[in-house]
């Protein structure tokens, strides 16, 4: 997949990796060339990225080749070992859940899994989760809290999926239960929007202590389509759909929903795997740093007052507790 | 979550005429008096037509022992949200004076049947009873005036989920208001949800859905996902009963279907039982 | 159904039934045969039902005609308001629910229903309840802990259902979470077997602090015909089965698994509901009147120490808590 | 909760020939020593035959480490039970002399690879590793020590489920052991539970299935009824892989399968997590 608007830049990529072939043989000499190319390209990365309006960010979000969550596992840690189950129903593919050691730091590692090859994909409902994933991730930060270790998501999902089988085994109430059982847990949560942050389905496992987004990852309550399908009747308005609604990272910083952006290496995390992951991971291990000093009833108490002053009207008190 | 925006459009053949109402579900004509004083209920099929939310406060709570909170609280526009035909501000202040609310809910505490309660009723009329910041900072203060009153919370809930308009805020919202029922589960403070036609989205999936109790009227349709979204995502038709609140109680999200007119004393019941000593 | 052993005071009820007709005719006078028959048939009954042989008893048990579950709701309480429903999957009709008002005490009141019709039947999966069941009557119970009430539960199931999406669905995972988490719930628990007590199926809501039988309820591991198959090798040896597994009320409370038997009226329960369900309220109201001074970590330590002791090998000490 | 029984009688092909194994499996022709080595593995079809409480001890606590708790314990015969051929009493006796075991599980404590750990391990050779009141003793008991030295609890299970012959007295075990769990929850000492096969009835209806971490070795059959039981009930045949540990893994029911080889260094790891600071 390439997007549309890195034509050129692929185009000059093409050249300098056939360039470089060309160099091999003994009696040929592009170095200036490519030199140049590189620099042309590097410059044209820059001029590109800097300037990406909403809409070229949500294809970025969507592209295929950025990290997926079993990228950073296999990026970010020494050890994963995943556990299954809600304990209830089934075993959700869509949503990967595991003790994992970052850098020697224990942790609860859960995220949204896309899936890479098509059957991987359909295996993994495109990252979709069911109710289950959602319980099987609340079954998993409940023993976190139990075992004193930290939490950290990463999500990158379009949706809970809307399908007959979710609504029948409560998709509503999976991910209504989870918002409120997360506003309690007692300890340390940290999120991580790495592609798609999609609405409710994203929210189900976001309420987090810390929340971060990579420098081109979009967190929205709907799909710039689905927005534009209704309100300019023309899912063709996509584009301002996605600029009206302040899905960015820079915007949502703005706007106090999340704490601080990741930067992804020049040209998007698509372009740099390792180097992203590495940006994640370092993030991460920052903020735990801090949060591990925090007294558990201070650290839930600060986190509901982090989403209690979203969108709040004024400055009117609640009852600490 | 974007359910509601199709039915805000359709438009009430109940308003029409003075002497006559048309059931929206069966049809039939019925005299305007008679469907009133049945709560517009209809005497024919039972189908609950929705109410204002000053409707469903006389329904609920004691004759003069209402007090409103946070009446102040209005619509905010985060975004400076336009689309191609209007602002929100514009749309707001439009409804606004149509409806003569600030935001989908109203909030406040009286007593029913004599027992105290903190209460919070959505208001279709408004922007559909969608999520907006100011809903739900309503829903949260109220929650958190039972909390300190250790009042029973009660919420009528009728939505189509998250507002748009308001972008992420709206869907912050949701942590915001489960916020706040975490705190009354563990202080043991009793919450009972009414689902009422329709509950969807951003509203089922947050408050709506972790009552204590769950109660919903006959009929009323719930789910996250509208139908139409999960039409053309599984590619099938979907069971004529699907989300209705007989579907979701069979399915075991919905404690007890309770018709509208004994709701009151339903709530009184159960009251009974949540009130520790 | 009649039982086999009753056929001699069944002939006898009935005859005294016709008497009684005829009696109202003008021109006979039966009334001394009357009397003379049901002294017989009382003296008869309480010959039979003094000497039950255990399979007698599960006969009894079994019958179809003692009160079922929703006899004691009507019978016993002022208002029931039922609840439904486990917020995961879906509603169990085997295992009802619901706030009960009895004598002015407000209970959380739980039972197995068999029903009696045989559309019930199939709906209520001759009282056979699936993982769902037990997952809404521990939803509940935890309730009734928040809500401060205590708990009833009445016993009356065959088994837990043997079927193939009860397993799917995680059987024996809702009955063990079911027997784990009432060991701690801080509200009295009474639980009275009223009719049988099946096993796993019996026990999923059986962890009480006060267990009560019906003088001809009954109380096993396993049925005695399956017993009787297994270790007999012939199922026809089913009452040598019920003999050896010491299954009825007066063993059971010599055993020490239960703590009192509540009597039937003469003839069994099926016999006179209405004595059987009043001298059943009267039985839970006062246990409920001693529970409620009970501190909440006193009773969970002491319904821990009544579980603790039954089939203690000898005296070793556990912590107490 | 009586498929014990049947599994009881099964003869196992792999005692009779010193030189050969036959896997009980895919019945291949398997040298002796090389099966012995490879943990009673088949290593043709992969087929974890069952090992003894003993063996599991070894593959699992550090050498020089265990201290048995609770050896004294023995079958108590509460209901002075008898069939038409025999006594438990008699049974018991046969089976204590054949296997040198007092109860279904050893118990103890020791050091998994340097962690201080309590152990409890069934072995389905004492009365097809049926949960009786000695069985639940130990268990508890076992539990207890845990709770009170703040150790991690880890129970191998392997069992056909409850003891008929001690009836009642047997149910309440499984009663009994999961109260000993709650403790263990409340208190946040770490329990892991690893299901062999099989794990059936009154074990898997109770200490075995709540494991924080519940652990499956590869093929075994685990559920609460027994597939004759519900075949008989369902009247309909069942799925080939119908309560494996494969399967129940699908279902939610089971966090990770692991091979019998890689058990003891998976504990460990999990053990890391669990160890509240
Ligand atoms: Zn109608
Ligand atoms: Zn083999």
């Amino acid at each position: 997949m390439s997007l549309d608007f890195e034509d050129q830049i692929v185009e000059l990529e093409n050249r300098i990796e056939e360039l470089i072939k060309l160099n091999a043989a003994p009696d040929v000499q592009f170095d200036t060339e490519i030199a140049e190319l590189k620099k042309k390209v590097q410059q044209l990365i820059k001029e590109t990225y800097g300037n990406l309006s909403p809409w070229q960010v949500v294809h970025v979000a969507r592209h295929q080749d950025r990290p997926h969550f079993e990228d950073y596992i296999e990026g970010m840690s020494s050890e994963f070992i995943e556990l299954h189950g809600d304990r209830c129903y089934g075993d959700d593919r869509a949503m990967i859940c595991g003790f994992a050691t970052i850098d020697g730091q224990k942790v609860m590692l859960i995220g949204m899994s896309k899936g890479r090859t098509t059957n991987e994909k359909i295996a993994n409902n495109f990252g979709m989760a069911n109710p289950e994933g959602y319980r099987k991730a609340l079954r998993l930060m409940r023993l976190a809290e139990r075992y004193n270790i930290p939490i950290v998501c990463l999500i990158d999902t379009p949706a809970a999926y809307p399908g007959k089988e979710a609504e029948e085994r409560g998709q509503a109430e999976a991910i209504a239960r989870n918002l409120t059982e997360m506003a309690s847990i007692e300890t340390p949560i940290i999120v991580v929007i790495t592609g798609e942050g999609g609405s409710g389905g994203a929210l189900g496992i976001a309420v987090g202590d810390i929340v971060m987004m990579l420098s081109f990852a979009i967190y929205s309550v709907i799909p710039p389509e689905g927005c534009a399908a209704i309100l300019w009747r023309d899912s063709e308005k996509a584009p301002d759909a996605a600029k009206a609604l302040k899905i960015t990272a820079k915007e949502l910083l703005e706007l106090g929903v999340i704490d601080e952006i990741i930067n992804e290496p020049p040209g998007g995390a698509h372009r740099n795997k390792e180097t992203t992951i590495l940006a994640v991971k370092e993030a991460i291990l920052r903020h735990l740093k801090t949060l591990e000093h925090v007294g558990r009833k201070k650290l839930v108490n600060k986190r509901f007052e982090k989403f209690v002053k979203l969108g709040k009207f004024d400055d009117r008190k609640y009852s600490s507790h | 979550m974007a359910w509601f925006s199709k039915t805000k459009q359709r438009k009430s053949s109940i308003d029409k005429d003075e002497l006559w109402a048309v059931c929206d579900s069966c049809k039939a004509h019925v005299y305007r008096e008679e469907w009133e004083k049945n709560l517009k209920v209809c005497p024919k099929c039972g189908y609950h037509e929705r109410i204002t939310c000053q409707q469903r406060l006389q329904l609920t709570i004691d004759e003069g022992t209402f007090e409103e909170l946070d009446s102040d609280i209005e619509i905010s526009d985060p975004l400076k949200f336009s689309d191609a035909k209007s602002s929100y501000a514009d749309k707001a202040a439009d409804t606004k004076a149509k409806t003569g609310l600030n935001e989908a809910v109203l909030t406040g505490f009286g007593t029913l049947n004599g027992i105290s309660v903190v209460i919070a009723i959505m208001d279709f009329r408004f922007f559909g009873g969608s999520l907006g910041s100011g809903t739900g900072d309503k829903i949260l203060l109220a929650s958190d005036y039972a909390l300190r009153h250790k009042q029973p919370y009660i919420v009528f809930s009728a939505s189509g989920g998250a507002r748009m308009q308001e972008g992420i805020i709206s869907l912050m919202q949701m942590a915001k208001t489960c916020a706040g029922i975490s705190r009354l589960n563990k202080a043991g403070v009793p919450y009972i949800s009414v689902l009422t036609n329709p509950t969807f989205g951003g509203v089922s999936a947050s408050y709506a859905m972790v009552g204590d109790i769950n109660i919903a009227e006959p009929g009323a349709l719930i789910g996250f996902a509208g139908r139409r979204v999960i039409e053309q995502t599984i590619k099938q038709k979907l069971p004529e009963n699907f989300q209705t609140s007989e579907y979701l109680l069979e399915h075991g999200f919905i404690d007890a279907i309770v018709e509208r007119k004994k709701i009151k004393s339903f709530l009184h019941s159960v009251l009974q039982y949540s009130m520790r000593k």
